[in-house]
Order: structure tokens, then C-alpha cells, then sequence
């Protein structure tokens, strides 16, 4: 353990509720303190309103989303990743299981409907990814929904509004384990991983200003050696133990389904949150040939190493 | 009392009968004993005047026998009322109660309306009424736009319209100047002797509770009460200007004026 | 009953409030004289970054195509509305059972967030058209309910009595005093309800759509297009201006027996 | 006004009917036989999981704190909107030149999307409590504005001018007779703005919370917590109907004078 | 024109002149002339009485008096308006326009609460006014809970309380009895005696105005001016009871009755 810092600085941290932000909330409950850090936490409904929260200075720090860095760049609104929380995509596509028998690849979804969080969202931005790969038109070959976040997008395809949903954790193991959608495409299996996307993605990242870096270098530094350490520690520590970490901040969850997804995500927690520019880039491809970017962002303008170094 | 419904007994059926109504008002500034044990009869074809002080209970006692006041939660009644035909009252209210968002005409075929009469007949019955009232012309102006006594014409030739057997009127010509009034008073004499309508007027007029009654109820005060009852004697057919003129109408005027005066010594106002 | 020269007038005034405050606007945001910008015209975007948003979105992306599906969305459920409104009102207004009874569930219904509602709406309702106009519906419903409810409350107790002494039914009273009575307060609700089903219909689009203003709006927001957002929420405020002139412009109609008040 | 028992039995009849709705959703759920269960739980949700659910709240995670953060922030802005919308209200009233051209911009405004402003509320107001009161006051002022201002246009025009008679000034006619006039209105708008008040507090935090209800149904929403969210939601509309009937409390005493009309 | 103000020169100041008043309504129904070039005057301290055919403008030449119809846009008006004191006018409108939300006894207070009087100053007036009027004990009703008279004495003794220096009376006592209206007209009398205020009465009631007025004005109708004017020369002080008895009132009554009638004949009202 390093010893704790004398000063304190206060910081307000924000993200969407999600089991994939683990790190951070690790971070938060275990480590903050270490590094004179006095977090303050702050949820937001959707990714977006956390990058707006973010751009004008409500929050310092948020877990996002890679997507919301280069389209906020592509706007002059600087801000940079400076620590990678997650190495793989998080997205799946699951299919309803009364279509098991018809839908055997993502082309069979042609003429059903697919549902997605918002335009906008890295939810679109994979969905349209991944029908195109299979060579379906979207919104011709397979009807896109719109269906908001987890919870309507669990009701839109458990009633069947959907027929397959682009969703994320803890979404996918509960459909899972309930056996009420089957994965078409599940990013979680390195296999599948490599052939879409490569060996690596950055799929959630840190966030800060660029501005927030200049002024206060020392914070960042402090906030991202406590997620350092929150990245040891679930790698380190077993499911159960991290899940009971986790649960004030997932109150009114099974921890048994919590520790089922911690095990499920724990493959994909970086070892040091290091940035990798393939992973960056592997991430930003599928976003620029869906059109959710004008143009690419290059990895030095989007990203901040030097507090966690660089990789290829 | 003076002499008793002596013309009465010619008359046949009762049309109205009211008896041993007490009325309170229940309200959170105070209980009100607006009527206690009235009595009294009205046969078929009759009219009838009331007069009484301010406040003595003629409205309540009008809304009593038009049925107006099961409507409300707070008033306490007991006594009987009977009326000989509920469905087929007019009622010229002292406050007009016009509808603001109807014409003058519409306001007069009102009762037409409701029951189903066809569009041209009303038209036609309301013309009728609203030349007899003096306001041709005015048919198509709405409330708002007539003076006060226009308002009260119309609510007159409104309650008369539809034809009802019974009709009750508290101080129907009240805001007329003496010359519509006689000219109004006339007419309905006129319409009574024609149609045979049962009517029950309230009045502050002494002299129009003569003129137009066969007989005159005074009501005291606090809690109101049917005092006398006077039968008035005068020739027939009678009119505005002549039944003044006769003698018995000099004697009844004295009459009915002390018996008033003699209320208020008593009652609330003991200016004089 | 006016002249149409003063008219004329008014629209000018409107006109020219209109033309001084996109002029201010467009000043601060350095869009006249670049130094002088008070604004960044990122998040307070400027009259001439909207017009040329809006040139887009009708010339080249045919937004009329979503204009005409939130419209159709919010007017359903403005009628739905309207009907349900009056009908429950007048229910609570002829029921004092019913009216005390359910008052207080009137209001914890009206209380609960709609947006919070969506994944029982798409429960309820799936994602097509029925989210939407429900949501218009459970905004413009209360307005007319209430205002009809409480507008019966007012009407002149003689004015029923008059009718009750013609042995009028239940159905001529309805007819003939307590819908032109609470006339002038559901006309007051309108103002409100017209908005609120444009509104309703719009967070229905938030979640489970294809097409429709609230789609772009998401669309807008996701891809920080701050310019388009400003655009499509002028249109949508100019929708709602244009449907309430034209709410006013049948009120006036049904309202004009009532003398003017000038304070 | 009315004796205490019936007061009593009102209550009684609202409890019987709450309960009949409670064990019917209950059995319906499947809570009382498990194999008669015609509505899938997890979207349904059921009394017992919602009263599970609220007592984890209450007993276990302190809710009352987010209860009481988002009542303040409503509470913020409805006062705020009930001052400026009587104020503006008011004006419009008073000033003929103001209120025709400015109408359609108020109704231009009171059509937009509330949610859909949020990145625009985030830098005008931040996160903190102010976009709360913010959101709050946009909901609750329109519906106080539109009926001030049209109670005032239904006002006896005879009980005016015995104040012009009297050599009132403008400020005694405003007191004594306009506000009185239109309290009748203000309270119909009141019990929609209560709620309104409320939503908007609650909008305010989807934009960005540490604390409040609306902060926990974005949690409850996030990770999937169904019967939390009905719980939340339950205790949004409770919130909603108790403040509501107090605002009843309030009116009744202002409108003591108004007979009771009977239907 | 009979003789012509006799009495006037008698008296120093001008307190209101009219000088060829025309008022018009504008309504989407259309026009209507209420009053066309209507001129008079009326000195300081006199009681001057109005008769006229309903309908024929009395009330909108009270309000054009008052000033009432500057507050209108559908009103076209010409002519001369001048009045002495336009701050201290009082007015008892023809339908009582109580505030409703308030009591009585803040009815009658509200002028001297717009005078900003102190409070128990306000009680105390209004309480000996409204045992004038015979209302004590009904302070603290509310304005429906009275009868039509008596919202009509509680208007009467809100337009006096406040202690304008002239009043405008649109038919201050037409909803009384004929005894609670003679004890009323005595008030007046003697208020008027007392405090020698201005005083403009409208009412229907001929002998009222010949009791009560100096001069009486006739007016007649469509549009409405001032056809005559009748000086009343009866022994002061005046009484309701007392003065009938003057021969000069039946003479007087005459006269102004025909002449009445005679605007009826060539007027809407032709049934006699
Ligand atoms: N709604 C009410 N609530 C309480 N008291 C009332 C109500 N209506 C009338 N009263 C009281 O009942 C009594 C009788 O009133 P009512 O209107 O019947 O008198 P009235 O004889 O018609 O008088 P007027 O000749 O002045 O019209 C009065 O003392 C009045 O104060
Ligand atoms: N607001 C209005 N709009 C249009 N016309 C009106 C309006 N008020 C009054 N009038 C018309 O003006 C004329 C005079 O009305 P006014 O009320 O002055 O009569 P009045 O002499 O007071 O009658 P009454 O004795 O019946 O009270 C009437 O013909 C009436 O129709
Ligand atoms: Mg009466
Ligand atoms: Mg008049």
C-alpha cells in the first residue's frame, strides 16, 4: 500500500451506472483516499450527458465511452483519454430465443428488426458495424430501433417490440443466464473479438480536459494511480470479493449475478490501463465507416499517455 | 288573518299546497332560520301575490316549491310541499340568470330547447314574447349589451316561453320604470285571464301585489312566516291604471301598508 | 373585430422583437464583429449557425418528413386527450364519490415523471405510434381534466337552477350550461395541453424510434451536433407557437359573447 | 366543514380501493398463486417486490435524504414559478401591447422539450441544484402564468370598476380585487404545478445527480432494477398526491366564501 | 321644459356639468345610441333624481359621469364631461357588485381601505351603517348568503361609507319593500340634509323621485337625453310618509307620469 498523501484534493467523477466501469468504482470506494483524493461521484443517464457535464466543467473526470472523445474533439471541445479501463468492446448482439432455429448469423437478421440505444451512442455505431460486415443495409436490410437504455431495451425485446438488441453488460449475462436471448455476436469471446476488431480494443476510457491536465497535472496523476490500483486489485482479487466491493454502488443487485459478471468482464481489465494505439484505433475504424465520425482522430490528438505510457 | 280564501272555494283542484315548511341555511358563518312553518294553498288558475320585508324568505320559499333547494347540502327543510305538476314550472328568478354566452333570442327559446320544440316554432313564440316585452331587435344582442330592466324583460318572456302551468315570479317587473311596468303588468293580467295559468308573484310593490292577485299573502321576518292573507275584491277585467282608481284598492293599500309598518316596528329596522 | 391595419401592425411588432433579439444574439456570438464575442458560439450556437442547420434539415434531409410524424403523434393525443379530459371531468364534477375518492390518485398519476415511464410504456405499448401518442396523451390529459373539473366548480349555481325548473335532463344541462360554462377554462387548459402533446409525443420518440423530431433531437445531442440541437428546438417551438395561435383562433370564436376587460 | 365521519369513511373508501388494486396486481403477478400469474413480474413487477423494495429504501439505504433534496428542489422552483408566473401573468394583463406580442413566444417556449435541453440546461446551469430548480420552474411556471392570466380576464368587470370609483390605484385594484379573483385559477393551476414542479426536479437529475429520486431511477434504470423503479416511481406519485392534497388544505380555506355547487 | 332650476341660482358652485353628451356602443352586433346630446348641471349639495324608460341610457349616463366609460374600447363618445372632485365620487351600481370573496362588513369597509383608514375607524363606520340599513348581525355573511335586498343595502352602505363628496345612485332601493324602502329614503333624506352632499339618483320609482329630489329629470329613450326637468317645490324637511300627503306631489306625480307615457307611445312599448 502507498502511504497517504498529505493534501487533499476534491474531484467529482461521473459515468453511466455500468458493471464495466468497475475500475472506477473500485477506485472510489478503495483507493481515492490513498491518494488524497476526495471523489465525488456523480451518475448520469446516458453517456452523452456525462461528456456534456464533462466538456463544460461540471465534473472533472468521467469513465466513457471512447466514441465520446473523438466526436467531442471532431468539435473543438479537448478532451483527452488518459487511461484505458477495459481492453475489449463491450457490445453483443443478442437475439431473441424463439429465434434460434431461424437466425443462425448476422445476416439471417435481415428484414427482422435490431434494436439500439440512441443515434449517436457506440450502441449504433456497432450495430450498424456489425450489419455491415455481414453485408446488410441498416434501415433497409434490418429496421433500427431506437430503445433507449437497458431497462426499455430489455422490455423491447423480451415483448418482442425487438428482435435482437445491441447490448451490454449487465444486460447480456442477464440474458444469458435467463436464457432469454442467445449472442449472435459476442465480443467477450476473444475469437470472435480478433475477427471483428482485432486482439485489443480500448472500448471504456478515463476522461479529463485538456485544459484539467495542464492546471492540475497532480490530480490527474493521483486519480489515475487509484485506478491503477483498482485494476490490480480485481485482477488480483477473486470475483466474490471485488463483487462485494462493488455492491454499495449497485445497490438492490443479486451479488451472486454481480459476481457472475465481474468473472465475465475480469478478462478484459487491462493490466495497467497503458494506451495501445492499435487498441485506439481498432475502436475508432468501425465509427468512422458507419459515419458516426466525419474523420479520424489520431491517436496523439485524442490521447494523453504520459501518465499511463504507450503502446503500439 | 282577514277573511279567509272566500274565492277559493270556487276553484277546484289545488295546484300548489305548502304546509308547515321551515327553512334554515347551514353555513360556516352561522345557522339562518330563513322560514318557519308556512302554509298555505294555491288553487288551479289562481294568482297570487307575496310581499314582505327584505330578507323575509320569498326567494327561499320560491325555490322551496320550484324544488331548487334539495340541490343544496346546506340547507336543513321539513314541512311538505305539493305541486300539482312539477315538470311544467317557469320561474322569472330576482336575479335574471341569463345565460351570457346565448343571445336574447336564444335565451328566451331556451325552454323550447329543452323540450324538443322544432327550430322555426321557437323562433316564431320567442318573437311573440320579446315584442310583447318591448325588445324587438334586440334579439340577437347578448346579455352583457342590455341595460338591467332589458334583462329582466327577457327573463320574463324566458320563464312565460315554453308555456308552463305553474309559473313563479319574484319581482319580475322589479327594475322597470312605472310606465313598462303598468304597460308589463297589464300583459301578464292579460296572459292570466287568457291561459288560466296558475302564477305566484313575489312583489315589493304593494299596489302590483293588489292589482295583480286575487290574493295578497304578507310575509313577516325572522324567521319568515305567511302573516295575512288578504282576498282582493276588485273587478275584473282589471288593470294597471283603472283597479287603481277603485276605492277597495285605496282601502287594501292602507291594510297591507300598516301590516308591513307594524312587522318592522318589530323587526330589524326601526328607522321610522 | 379589430381593423386589420392594426394587425398589420402587431406582426410587425412581433416581427421586429424577433429581429432584435436574433440580431443581439447574433452579435454576441461574434457572428458581426468577430472580436466582439461574448458567447461561444459552441453551446449558444448563433441565429446564422441555426439558419444554415435549418436549410439542411429542410432541403437537404427533408426533416418536414418528421415534422409530419411528431405532429400526427401529438394531435392524436391531444384529441385523446381532450375527450378524456372533459368526459373524467365531468364524472368528478356529477360524482362527489368518485371525486373524493379518487382525487388523490389523480394527482400521484400526474406526479410520476414521464420519462421514467419508458420501459413500462414499451411494455405497455411496444415502440410504434401508441408509445408516443400515450405519452402526448398522459400530458395533455390532466390539464383538461383539471380545468374542466374545477371550471365546473365555477359555473353561476343559478344559471343550473334555471335550467333544473325547465325539468331540463341531465344531458340538456351538459349540453346547454356546463360545456359552454367551462368553455373558457378548457380553452385555458388548451393553451397548455397543445404544448404538452407536442412534448409527450416527443419524449416518446426519446426512446423506440425511427423517424420524428425526438429522433433527431437524440441524433443531435449524440453526435454534439449543439447547432442542429438549437435548430430542431426552434422547430419544435414553432410548432407549438403556430398550433396555439391557431387554438386561440377557435377560442375566440366560442368566447365572443364575453365583454372585454381592460385593466 | 363536514363532520369527521365522513371524513373517516372517505378515507376508508380510498384504502379499500387502494387495497382491491394491490391484491388484484398482486394475484395477477402470481404473489398469491404462483401458477394463476398472467403478468411476467420482472416488467410488472408486484405489490410484495415493491413493498420489499420500499422498505430496502427506507430502512436500508435512506431514501428520505433523496426524498427530501428533490422535494427542495421542487419546492425551489414552484415557488419561483408561482411568483413569476402571477407576475407575468399579470403584466400580460395589464398590458395589451406586451401580451399580443409576446403571446406566441410563450407558448413558443413552453414547447420545448424539456429533456431535450438538457446539454443546453447543463451549461447555462450547471449540475448542481440550479438545473434542478431550473427544470422545475419551466414545468410549473407556464401553467401559473396562462391561468393568471386568464382568470384575470374573467373577472366582473362591475366589481372593477367600483374600484375605479373609489379612486383605487392600480396596486389597491391588484390586491383587492384581481389577485382574489384569480386565486380560484392559480390553485386549478396549482395542483398541476405541484406535480409538474416535481417532474422537473426530477428531469433536472437525469441531467446529472448525486443525490435525489431522480438520481436513483437512473441507477434503478441503468442496472436493470425494475422493482426499484416501480418503487421509486410509487414514491414520486405519493410525494406528488400528499403535496397536492395540501395544496387543497390551502385552497379550501382561500375559497371558504364559494358555494358549494351541486351537480 | 317646465320651469327651469329656480332653485339653482340659489346655489354657488357647479359640482357636475354634461355638455351634449352622445355615447355609442360598438358591439361585433352592431351599434347602439344610448345617448344623444344629453346636457345638465347640478350645483353643489343638491339632490337631483332621474326618471326614464328602461333601456333609455340612465346607467350609462351614470358611468359616463363616473368615468367609467374611458375604461371601454367599445364606446364612441362626444361631449362635455366636468365634474368637481372626480377622486371622491361614490356610486351605487344597479346590480350591487359586492366583492363576493368578501365579507360583508369588509364590503362596506373596502373605500376607506382604499382611503387607508386606520382599522377600527373602518369597523366603526361600517358597523353604524349597516345598522342604518338594517343589517346588524350579518357583518361577518358572505355576499350569497344574503337576500337581493339586502346585497342591495349592504351596496348602498359601502357607496356612503367612505364619505365621497358625491354620489351616484343607479336605483339604490329598487329591490326593497315598500317599508324598508320609505325608512331608506328617509336616510337619505336626512344624510343629505345632514351632510349636504351632491347626490344623483337614478329610479323607476316617480314618487321616490319627487320625495327625494330637488329636481327631477326626465329622461326618454332611443338614443336617451334629458327631455324635462321638474323643480320640486315641496316643504323641507321632506319625509316619505309626509310629503305624499303635499298636493304639490300629486300635481307633480301627474305630470311627470303623462309625460312619461307620452315617450312610451312614440317609443318601443306601445301596449297601453
Ligand atoms: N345561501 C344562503 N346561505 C345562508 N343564508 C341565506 C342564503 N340565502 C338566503 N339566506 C338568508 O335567508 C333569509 C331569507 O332570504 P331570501 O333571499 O329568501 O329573502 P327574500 O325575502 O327573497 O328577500 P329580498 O326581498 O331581499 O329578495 C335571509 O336572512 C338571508 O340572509
Ligand atoms: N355593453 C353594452 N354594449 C352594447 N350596448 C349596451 C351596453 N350597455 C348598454 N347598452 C345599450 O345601451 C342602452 C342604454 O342602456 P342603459 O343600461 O344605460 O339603460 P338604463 O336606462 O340604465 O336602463 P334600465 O332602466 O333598464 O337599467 C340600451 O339600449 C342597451 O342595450
Ligand atoms: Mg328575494
Ligand atoms: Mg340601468
Amino acid at each position: 500500500y502507498v502511504p497517504k498523501e498529505e493534501t487533499k484534493y476534491s474531484v467529482k467523477i461521473g459515468n453511466v451506472p455500468a458493471i464495466t466501469y468497475a475500475p472506477t468504482y473500485v477506485a472510489i470506494a478503495l483507493f481515492m483516499d490513498d491518494v488524497g483524493i476526495n471523489a465525488t461521484y456523480m451518475a448520469f443517464p446516458s453517456g452523452t450527458k456525462a461528456r456534456e457535464a464533462l466538456i463544460t466543467g461540471e465534473i472533472d473526470f468521467a469513465s466513457l465511452s471512447t466514441v465520446h472523445v473523438p466526436i467531442a474533439r471532431l468539435k473543438d471541445r479537448p478532451l483527452k483519454i488518459i487511461m484505458s479501463l477495459h481492453s475489449r468492446e463491450i457490445f453483443s448482439l443478442m437475439v431473441r430465443s424463439e429465434l434460434r432455429d431461424v437466425v443462425k448469423e448476422v445476416k439471417d437478421l435481415k428484414g427482422l428488426r435490431l434494436g439500439f440505444s440512441a443515434p449517436g451512442a457506440g450502441s449504433w455505431a456497432f450495430a450498424v458495424y456489425f450489419l455491415k460486415k455481414a453485408g446488410l443495409e441498416p434501415g433497409k436490410d434490418v429496421e433500427m430501433v431506437a430503445v433507449g437504455e437497458l431497462s426499455t431495451m430489455y422490455t423491447a425485446l423480451k415483448t418482442g417490440k425487438v428482435d435482437a438488441v445491441i447490448a451490454w453488460d449487465p444486460l447480456t449475462t442477464q440474458l444469458m443466464e435467463s436464457g432469454e436471448a442467445y449472442a449472435l455476436i459476442d465480443l467477450y469471446d476473444p475469437k470472435q473479438h480478433v475477427e471483428l476488431l482485432g486482439e485489443e480494443a480500448m472500448s471504456q476510457v478515463l476522461v479529463t480536459r485538456e485544459d484539467f491536465i495542464s492546471n492540475n497535472p497532480d490530480i490527474v496523476e493521483r486519480v489515475v494511480k487509484a485506478h491503477r490500483m483498482a485494476l490490480e486489485f480485481i485482477k488480483k482479487e477473486d470475483a466474490r470479493k471485488v463483487a462485494e466491493v462493488l455492491q454499495p454502488y449497485f445497490k438492490g443487485m443479486e451479488i451472486a449475478l454481480l459476481e457472475k459478471v465481474v468473472n465475465r468482464i475480469k478478462e478484459a481489465i487491462p493490466e495497467d490501463g497503458s494506451l495501445s494505439e492499435s487498441a485506439y484505433y481498432a475502436d475508432l475504424v468501425p465509427l468512422i465507416e458507419v459515419g458516426a465520425l466525419e474523420k479520424s482522430v489520431s491517436f496523439e490528438e485524442a490521447v494523453d499517455w504520459r501518465f499511463v505510457g504507450r503502446r503500439p | 288573518m282577514e277573511i279567509r280564501r272566500q274565492e277559493a272555494v270556487v276553484m277546484n283542484t289545488e295546484c300548489v299546497s305548502v304546509e308547515g315548511l321551515s327553512v334554515s341555511y347551514l353555513s360556516p358563518t352561522g345557522r339562518v332560520d330563513a322560514l318557519r312553518n308556512v302554509s298555505f294553498k294555491l288553487y288551479d288558475g289562481e294568482l297570487v301575490t307575496i310581499v314582505g320585508p327584505s330578507g323575509c324568505g320569498k326567494t327561499t320559499l320560491l325555490n322551496a316549491i320550484a324544488g331548487l333547494l334539495n340541490f343544496r347540502k346546506d340547507v336543513l327543510m321539513s314541512g311538505k310541499i305539493f305541486v300539482k305538476n312539477p315538470k311544467s314550472i317557469g320561474y322569472v328568478f330576482q336575479r335574471d340568470a341569463l345565460l351570457p354566452w346565448r343571445t336574447v333570442i336564444e335565451n328566451v327559446t331556451l325552454g323550447l330547447e329543452v323540450r324538443k320544440f322544432p327550430e322555426e316554432k321557437r323562433k316564431k313564440v320567442a318573437l311573440d314574447l320579446l315584442k310583447m316585452v318591448g325588445l324587438e331587435g334586440y334579439e340577437n344582442k347578448y346579455p352583457h349589451e342590455l341595460s338591467a330592466g332589458m334583462r329582466q324583460r327577457v327573463a320574463l318572456a324566458r320563464a312565460i316561453a315554453y308555456d308552463p302551468e305553474f309559473i313563479l315570479m319574484d319581482e319580475p317587473l322589479g327594475l322597470l320604470d312605472a310606465q313598462t311596468r303598468m304597460a308589463l303588468q297589464d300583459e301578464i293580467l292579460r296572459i292570466h285571464m287568457k291561459t288560466r295559468k296558475t302564477i305566484l308573484m313575489v312583489t315589493h310593490d304593494i299596489a302590483e301585489a293588489i292589482i295583480l292577485g286575487s290574493r295578497v299573502l304578507v310575509m313577516n321576518s325572522r324567521p319568515g312566516s305567511v302573516k295575512s292573507e288578504y282576498v282582493v275584491k276588485l273587478p275584473k277585467p282589471r288593470s294597471a291604471l283603472g283597479s287603481r282608481l277603485d276605492p277597495e284598492f285605496n282601502r287594501l293599500y292602507r291594510l297591507i301598508l300598516d301590516d308591513l309598518k307594524e312587522d318592522m316596528r318589530m323587526g330589524q329596522l326601526d328607522l321610522l | 373585430m379589430k381593423p386589420s391595419t392594426s394587425n398589420w401592425k402587431l406582426h410587425v411588432r412581433r416581427l421586429a422583437l424577433l429581429m432584435m433579439f436574433l440580431l443581439l444574439w447574433e452579435a454576441l456570438a461574434g457572428g458581426i464583429y468577430p472580436l466582439f464575442s461574448l458567447l461561444d458560439p459552441f453551446y449558444s450556437s448563433s441565429p446564422s449557425r441555426i439558419g444554415r442547420e435549418l436549410y439542411i434539415l429542410f432541403f437537404q434531409e427533408n426533416v418536414l418528413k418528421d415534422i409530419f410524424v411528431t405532429l400526427g403523434e401529438a394531435f392524436a393525443g391531444l384529441i385523446l386527450g381532450i375527450v378524456s379530459g372533459v368526459a373524467l371531468g365531468l364524472l368528478f364534477a356529477y360524482s362527489e364519490l368518485v371525486s373524493s375518492t379518487l382525487e388523490p390518485f389523480m394527482s400521484a398519476l400526474n406526479s410520476i415523471p414521464r420519462p421514467a415511464l419508458a420501459p413500462l410504456v414499451i411494455f405497455w405499448f411496444g415502440i410504434g405510434i401508441f408509445s408516443k401518442i400515450f405519452l402526448a396523451w398522459s400530458l395533455a390529459f390532466f390539464v383538461i381534466f383539471y380545468n374542466t373539473y374545477l371550471g365546473i366548480k365555477s359555473i353561476d349555481p343559478d344559471i343550473l337552477n334555471i335550467m333544473r325548473v325547465m325539468n331540463a335532463s341531465r344531458l340538456q344541462i351538459m349540453r346547454i350550461v356546463i360545456l359552454p360554462s367551462v368553455v373558457s377554462w378548457i380553452f385555458a387548459g388548451l393553451r397548455l395541453s397543445v404544448s404538452y402533446s407536442l412534448i409527450g409525443a416527443i419524449i416518446g420518440e426519446f426512446v423506440g424510434a425511427t423517424v420524428g423530431i425526438g429522433y433527431q433531437l437524440i441524433y443531435a445531442e449524440g453526435l454534439l451536433m449543439s447547432d442542429r440541437l438549437y435548430a430542431l428546438v426552434l422547430v419544435v417551438a414553432i410548432m407549438g407557437a403556430t398550433l396555439v395561435e391557431l387554438v386561440k383562433r377557435i377560442e375566440s370564436r366560442f368566447l365572443r359573447w364575453r365583454p372585454e376587460i381592460i385593466l
